[in-house]
């Protein structure tokens, strides 16, 4: 009997969202002993895809086959069984429990019933021997630093004997030392036939560690290569659509006076890892400024700092002149200060509420008659917003979950909006929105710039940003790494400038 | 859509039933004197679950109000029937009944503040703060009147403290005070909870926090707010009980906690906060005051109707669930 | 010319503030409270002064059975003898005003309540009646036995309860203060008072609490 | 839209919650005897409210029989309903003796008379007949029974009812009244373990381990009193004096077999029974021929005697 080629296929797989179709008919294939980089922007559909071929999520069609035959993955343990492994961008231990009863969580050594501690610490012992990172399998997953964590996830994996193995983003939290480790450990696996699936925006360590080169963009399957045959333009060309180094600048613009100035924000995580270093630049009136960077770079903690979420942050904010510091969030809104967040289900609306009711939350004073709030008024504002922004709902007294994911978005907008906002901070604005909304949200941006108002888009999408920033600063590691006026900011100067190593490189200057 | 009316109007729906079934089954239930009775019983639960809507709207619970009114009743019982004792200047200050009132209801506010303040600054689970508090009260009451009733709250009238027994047992228009106290306290709820910019923030609070504050809301400061309402409708339970009494009895009020919750549940509104109407509360106290009413004329047995008012709470909340699955179908549906 | 209606005005208003003072003060203890009032009305001492000499003793004393008389009937037939001679109160007890004359027999000091035994004619040596001399007193037999005091003429049992422990305090103090225990043994002594009629009692006329007891002077 | 319909359907609620308003009730068939009492999950009240009932029953009366779990405001509630079904008589045990004035105030106004049972309340003229367990009696008996056990010195401690009771009072005061006379006793821990068989246990536990040399321990009602012997026995303090009030089954029942030394019983039957005829003679002569204010006295339960009662009452 022949072997079959691949050990895991994904056939013409499709995965429908609420509001947008995150994977579009990807097939993808993994052969055994090999390391395959799936490269993507982000919302291209790498995660999904990593997510259905570990039993995480079900694919709305298409079908996957194991050793060449169909079948379905019901359960991450359904995968665990058949050896498929994956560790997640974000770590998954649990905190309260020591390392060694992290790596058998679920899967516990067991005499009669009893968990046989003394075996299991003894395992661990060896598995983190075996990763070169002599752990004690006895101290709290939760104590660790944030690289050794990532070490039990992954010796989390191998103790489980896995014969796929899935890797999103594992080196985000890793010291260089310990990514030569991984490394080594990815080559001994290679070697005892584990297939890996490697997902990275370092696209150097990609290009050294990967056999073959899989990219992905708006949920479709665009480009596969080995790796070999590739360069990092080469990359970024399949990821962005279009060859690299050609600029598509939006028309230049006349701003005007500064309005918006941070003055070396920074802010610590509660561990005290830093997320942003002393980030500082200004905003004018009229100009779209925009903030690239990957993920972990620090875009959204910096929106947040602005917005007064932490006050536990160093430096200053100033609004025309006025510095901000002491001031709370609902503070800064009055000031003239508005975020659409990037996690719209999580922070941008109330599912509970109308739409009229997600809408005017910000701006409640305006509608106060004597003690009251007049309905009536409510009702003008918000459907004269909902036709500036072409907001498609059935009415809106309907709750807001009737809505599709791009209008919901522009409910979020438009609540910042009737705020009368000076400057208006977008994070990720486009995120999981269908392709008309996203041109619809991009003119709207241009429009209020237009208008006067200074705008802030935080994105990791590269077309986005060049699609609206007149102005682009890039962040890494939560510094700014290149302040780039939009005719010099070509793709290939972006990525550069936002690889985890471009951080690096500020850190040792 | 026809579901989709049942299911908003199911509390009303089971009033209706109950109403129906105990009129068919008892002459007595249908009449003019065992309305007012009854509704005179619902006032009590209502003025507490409408406080205790606010507090759940905004994603909170508030486990303390049952003692907050036997504290209040405890100290408006005091002062009238003993007075304020100033040991130091040898003096005992009675108070005129308006200024106890006030001096109660401000001491539930107090309590419904210190959880307020526990819960939006400390960051203590509103659970655990009113649990707390819920003891606090309870010793605080036994402690004033050491385990003891203040009886003869009457007053007298050279003290000026007469009149506190009205609000228990005064009439207007031939209806019981604590009647009109529950309309009022009700259209009040309706009113703050639909038509003020606090009402509309207790609703983003509770449906989503973090969008609530990303919005300028501050949620702190409505959270406070919630309990202070919350602390406040409690207190005035407590009067109104102390005053049909007569009496003032530390224990009063005890489990008082779980009937108004069960009204705000079987109202619709929903524990994870943000969902919910005081007018569907109101009708929740119906529907528990007339369980119970009811099943006493009926002579069940006591054992037997606490086990259907168990079946009911359940029921209710069956029917929410389904209610909520229905219109997130719904709402997908609009979205195609 | 609007001076003067205006500091009237003043003047006026501030009268009537003044008489909107939202509170009234009064001394601590003073008879003006209600509360004191209260505890004056339940006062026991005062209710035992008013009763003691003018109703009480003359009640034991006219109607008080003779002890002989008693404990021939109580041999014959105990409930018939009850029905005959006591006040049943309330179902539960039976209570009996009885009087007498014999000699002390013997003190008991062993417990608190101390008793003195009494054998009444004809002599035959064992005690016939046994007599609280304190200094602990124990039970209602005074308060219960006479039909003077009766429970409906207090707020509750506690204010009951307190009427018949001062009852019993004034016969310490008045009728058992003036006795020295030790003296009374081999007496002979005249005796009256109230006690409990129970069965199976030892001696058969046991507890009596005394509102006359006196040793007879021998002759 | 919504709104409309629902306010309709509130507004036909209403309508035919009203629409009955006019026509008075039909006076029923027979007439009713309302029996309210504190809880029916102890067994003392669970007598009252059976004997009751069972004597009404035999007289012709209907009745009904609701608990107010010593809650003045839900007994308030319950008289009002019994106003409603225009009760013939009710039948009381009350949930405090300040707090149900205003409930029998109620009742009398309504024209329905009341009968109290076992508590009384503070105030006289309301109800027709008060018939009270006499705590005090009880307390002072039980008092001296265990002076008599102690010998009249040694080391005790005493748990208190629930503080908000006026039996708890009532019974410590009895308790004091006779025990504070003897110099020979020493009160070495006094705590409240609200009646709870549970609560008594840990209490006791906690207080031997401060107190071994402890000689008796007096309780405010049976439940408590087994807490503390069950608690003695773990500790292996059998000889500790335990005595208990109310003269329950299971006291008797740990009586006979040596744990708790002596109780008084109160007669719960008696009284509920005593009550029901003396309603049925009101109602039907318009007088019970006895004063309002009734005291019942308890009885002492020692080993001697323990074989001859049963369930609250005198075989």
């Amino acid at each position: 009997m022949k072997e079959p080629e691949f050990i895991i296929e994904a056939r013409n797989v499709s995965r429908q969202y609420p509001g947008t179709l995150a994977l579009d008919g990807v097939s993808f294939a993994l052969r055994p002993g090999t390391v395959t980089a799936l490269i993507g922007e982000n919302g291209a559909g790498k995660s999904t895809l990593v997510r259905i071929l570990a039993g995480i999520e079900r694919p709305t069609s298409g079908s996957l086959v194991l050793d060449g035959e169909t079948m379905t993955l019901n359960s991450v343990r359904d995968a665990d069984v058949r050896g498929i492994g994956i560790i997640h961008q974000e770590l998954n231990l649990c905190p309260n429990l020591s390392v060694a009863e992290n790596i058998f969580l679920a899967r516990e050594i067991t005499v009669r019933g009893v968990v046989d501690k003394r075996r299991q610490l003894q395992q661990a012992r060896e598995l983190l021997a075996r990763l070169e990172h002599p752990i004690d399998p006895s101290a709290l997953a939760g104590d660790l630093p944030l690289g050794q964590q990532q070490i039990v996830e992954i010796a989390k994996a191998l103790s489980r004997n896995v014969r796929v193995l899935m890797m999103d983003e594992p080196t985000s939290a890793l010291s260089a030392s310990e990514i030569a480790i991984l490394f080594r450990i990815i080559g001994d696996l290679k070697s005892r036939g584990v297939a890996i699936v490697y997902i990275s925006h370092r696209l150097e360590e990609l290009l050294e560690i990967a056999d073959s080169v899989s990219v992905l963009r708006d949920g479709r399957m665009v480009a596969e290569a080995a790796a070999c045959e590739v360069d990092t333009n080469w990359i970024v060309e399949k990821m962005t659509g279009r060859p690299a180094g050609q600029a598509q600048a939006p028309e230049a613009r006349d701003t005007g006076n500064q309005i918006l100035r941070l003055d070396s924000l920074s802010l610590n995580a509660a561990g005290g890892r830093p997320l942003l270093r002393g980030v500082s630049f200004d905003v004018r009136a009229g100009e779209v400024v925009g903030i690239y960077g990957l993920m972990g770079a620090g875009r959204t903690e910096l929106l947040e700092c602005i917005m007064g979420l932490h006050p536990e942050a160093a430096g200053s904010v100033y609004l025309e002149s006025r510095p901000l510091d002491g001031m709370d969030t609902p503070g800064r809104i009055a000031a003239g200060l508005a975020m659409v967040p990037e996690d719209r289900q999580a922070s941008g609306i109330i599912q509970s509420m109308t739409v009229r009711a997600n809408m005017t939350l910000s701006s409640l004073g305006r509608y106060v008659r004597t003690a009251w709030l007049s309905l009536a008024a409510e009702d003008r504002a918000a459907s004269a917003m909902s036709t500036e922004l072409r907001i498609k709902c059935p009415g809106l007294r309907y709750s807001i979950a009737s809505l599709s994911g791009g209008n919901q978005q522009k409910v979020v907008m438009a609540k910042c909006l009737l705020t009368n906002p000076r400057v208006l901070l977008l994070d990720e604005p486009t995120r999981g929105v269908d392709v008309g909304a996203k041109r619809e949200i991009h003119a709207i941006v241009r429009r209020l710039a237009a208008s006067g108002m200074g705008v802030i888009l935080a994105s990791s999408e590269l077309d986005e940003i060049r699609a609206t920033a007149g102005r682009i600063v890039v962040m890494s590691r939560g510094a700014v790494t290149a302040i780039l006026p939009a005719a010099e900011a070509t793709a290939e100067a972006l990525v550069v400038a936002a690889s985890p190593s471009a951080g690096e490189r500020r850190d040792a200057a | 859509m026809i579901l989709d009316y049942l299911f908003r109007l199911r509390a009303l729906i089971v009033l209706a039933v109950l109403v129906i079934t105990f009129t068919a089954l008892s002459p007595a239930f249908l009449t003019a004197g065992n309305l007012t009775i009854l509704v005179k019983h619902v006032a009590i639960n209502a003025i507490l679950a409408v406080g205790m809507t606010f507090v759940i709207l905004s994603g909170g619970i508030d486990l303390s109000v049952g003692s907050i009114a036997g504290l209040s009743g405890i100290i408006a019982g005091g002062l009238i029937h003993s007075g304020l004792v100033l040991h130091p200047l040898g003096v005992i200050v009675y108070f005129h009944t308006w200024l106890v009132v006030a001096i109660a209801l401000a001491a539930g506010a107090a309590v419904g503040a210190a959880n307020g303040l526990l819960i939006s600054q400390l960051r203590v689970a509103p659970f655990i703060a009113t649990l707390g508090s819920m003891y606090v009260a309870r010793g605080a009451a036994l402690l004033t009147s050491n385990g003891a009733t203040f009886p003869n709250l009457s007053g007298s009238p050279e003290l000026g403290n007469t009149g506190f027994l009205l609000l228990g047992s005064g009439t207007y228009l031939g209806i019981p005070l604590p009647i009109w106290l529950m309309l009022a306290i009700a259209a009040a709820g309706v009113f703050v909870a639909v038509r003020t910019p606090f009402g509309r923030r207790i609703y983003a609070v509770g449906g989503n926090e973090k969008a609530a504050e990303l919005s300028g809301v501050r949620v702190a400061r409505i959270k406070f707010w919630a309990y202070v309402i919350s602390g406040a409708c409690a207190a005035l339970v407590g009067l109104v009980i102390a005053a049909q009494l007569g009496a003032a009895h530390p224990a009063t009020g005890e489990t008082f906690e779980l009937n108004a919750i069960a009204a705000v549940v079987l109202g619709g509104t929903s524990l994870m906060g943000g969902r919910g109407s005081v007018g569907g509360t109101i009708i929740g106290a119906f529907v528990i005051g007339v369980l119970a009413d009811g099943l006493i004329l009926l002579g069940v047995s006591e054992f037997w109707q606490i086990v259907i008012k168990g079946l009911v709470i359940v029921l209710a909340v069956i029917l929410d669930q389904m209610q909520q699955r229905y219109a997130l179908r719904a709402a997908a549906a609009l979205r195609r | 010319m609007n001076r003067t209606p205006r500091a009237v005005a003043v003047l006026g208003l501030m009268l009537v503030l003044a008489s909107c003072v939202p509170w009234t003060v009064r001394p601590i203890g003073g008879d003006a409270t209600p509360a004191a009032a209260a505890v004056a009305s339940s006062d026991p001492v005062a209710y035992v002064d008013s009763i003691w000499s003018s109703r009480l003793l003359p009640a034991v004393l006219n109607t008080a059975v003779d002890a002989r008389e008693l404990l021939t009937a109580l041999a014959a037939s105990p409930s018939a003898a009850r029905q005959r001679y006591c006040l049943h109160y309330s179902g539960s007890g039976a209570y009996c005003v009885v009087k007498g004359e014999g000699i002390v027999t013997s003190i008991d000091n062993r417990s608190r309540v101390g008793l003195a035994f009494v054998d009444i004619a004809p002599f035959d040596g064992r005690p016939d009646v046994s007599i609280q001399i304190g200094p602990v007193l124990s039970g209602n037999a005074l308060r219960d036995a006479t039909g003077i005091v009766r429970f409906s003429d207090f707020v509750n049992q506690l204010q009951f309860a307190d009427a018949g422990n001062e009852i019993n305090n004034r016969v310490l103090k008045s009728v058992l203060a003036p006795l020295d225990p030790k003296r009374l043994k081999g007496q002979t002594v005249s005796f009256a008072g109230a006690l409990p009629a129970t069965d199976h009692a030892d001696p058969p006329l046991a507890g009596l609490v005394p509102v006359l007891l006196t040793i007879k002077e021998r002759r | 839209m919504k709104l409309r319909i629902s306010a309709a359907l509130t507004a036909a609620l209403f309508a035919l919650m009203l629409s009955a308003c006019g026509s008075g009730p039909q006076p029923p068939a027979k007439k009713l005897i309302a029996v309210i009492t504190p809880s029916n999950d102890n067994p003392f009240f669970k007598a009252e409210a059976e004997t009751a009932t069972t004597r009404a029953r035999e007289l012709g009366y209907e009745v009904t029989v609701n608990s107010h779990d010593d809650d003045a405001h839900k007994q308030d509630q319950l008289i009002d309903v019994a106003i409603a079904n225009r009760a013939a008589a009710i039948i009381l045990d009350n949930a405090g003796a300040d707090a149900s004035v205003a409930a029998v105030s109620k009742a009398k106004a309504a024209g329905i008379p009341s009968f109290l049972i076992d508590r009384e309340i503070n105030s006289n003229g309301i109800a027709v007949s008060q018939i009270v367990s006499n705590n005090y009696q009880g307390a002072t008996l039980a008092a001296q029974e265990f002076l008599r056990l102690m010998g009249e010195k040694g080391d005790y401690v005493e748990l208190v009812g629930r503080e908000s009771d006026t039996n708890a009072g009532i019974r410590t005061r009895g308790f004091h009244d006779v025990l504070d006379k003897y110099d020979g006793l020493k009160l070495v821990s006094r705590q409240s373990a609200n009646w709870s068989q549970s609560e008594a246990f840990q209490k006791v536990e906690t207080i031997i381990q401060g107190n071994r040399n402890i000689k008796g321990i007096i309780a405010g009602n049976d439940t408590m009193a087994l807490g503390a012997v069950a608690a003695l026995k773990n500790a292996g303090l059998e000889s500790v004096i335990v005595v208990g009030f109310d003269g329950s089954p299971d006291a008797i029942a740990s009586i006979k077999s040596g744990g708790i030394k002596a109780t008084v019983l109160q007669p719960a039957a008696t009284i509920a029974r005593l009550a029901v005829d003396q309603a049925h003679k009101f109602l039907t002569t318009g007088s019970t021929g006895a004063p309002e204010k009734q005291s019942i006295d308890c009885e002492l339960v020692t080993p001697a005697n323990a074989g001859q009662f049963g369930l609250f009452g005198r075989k």
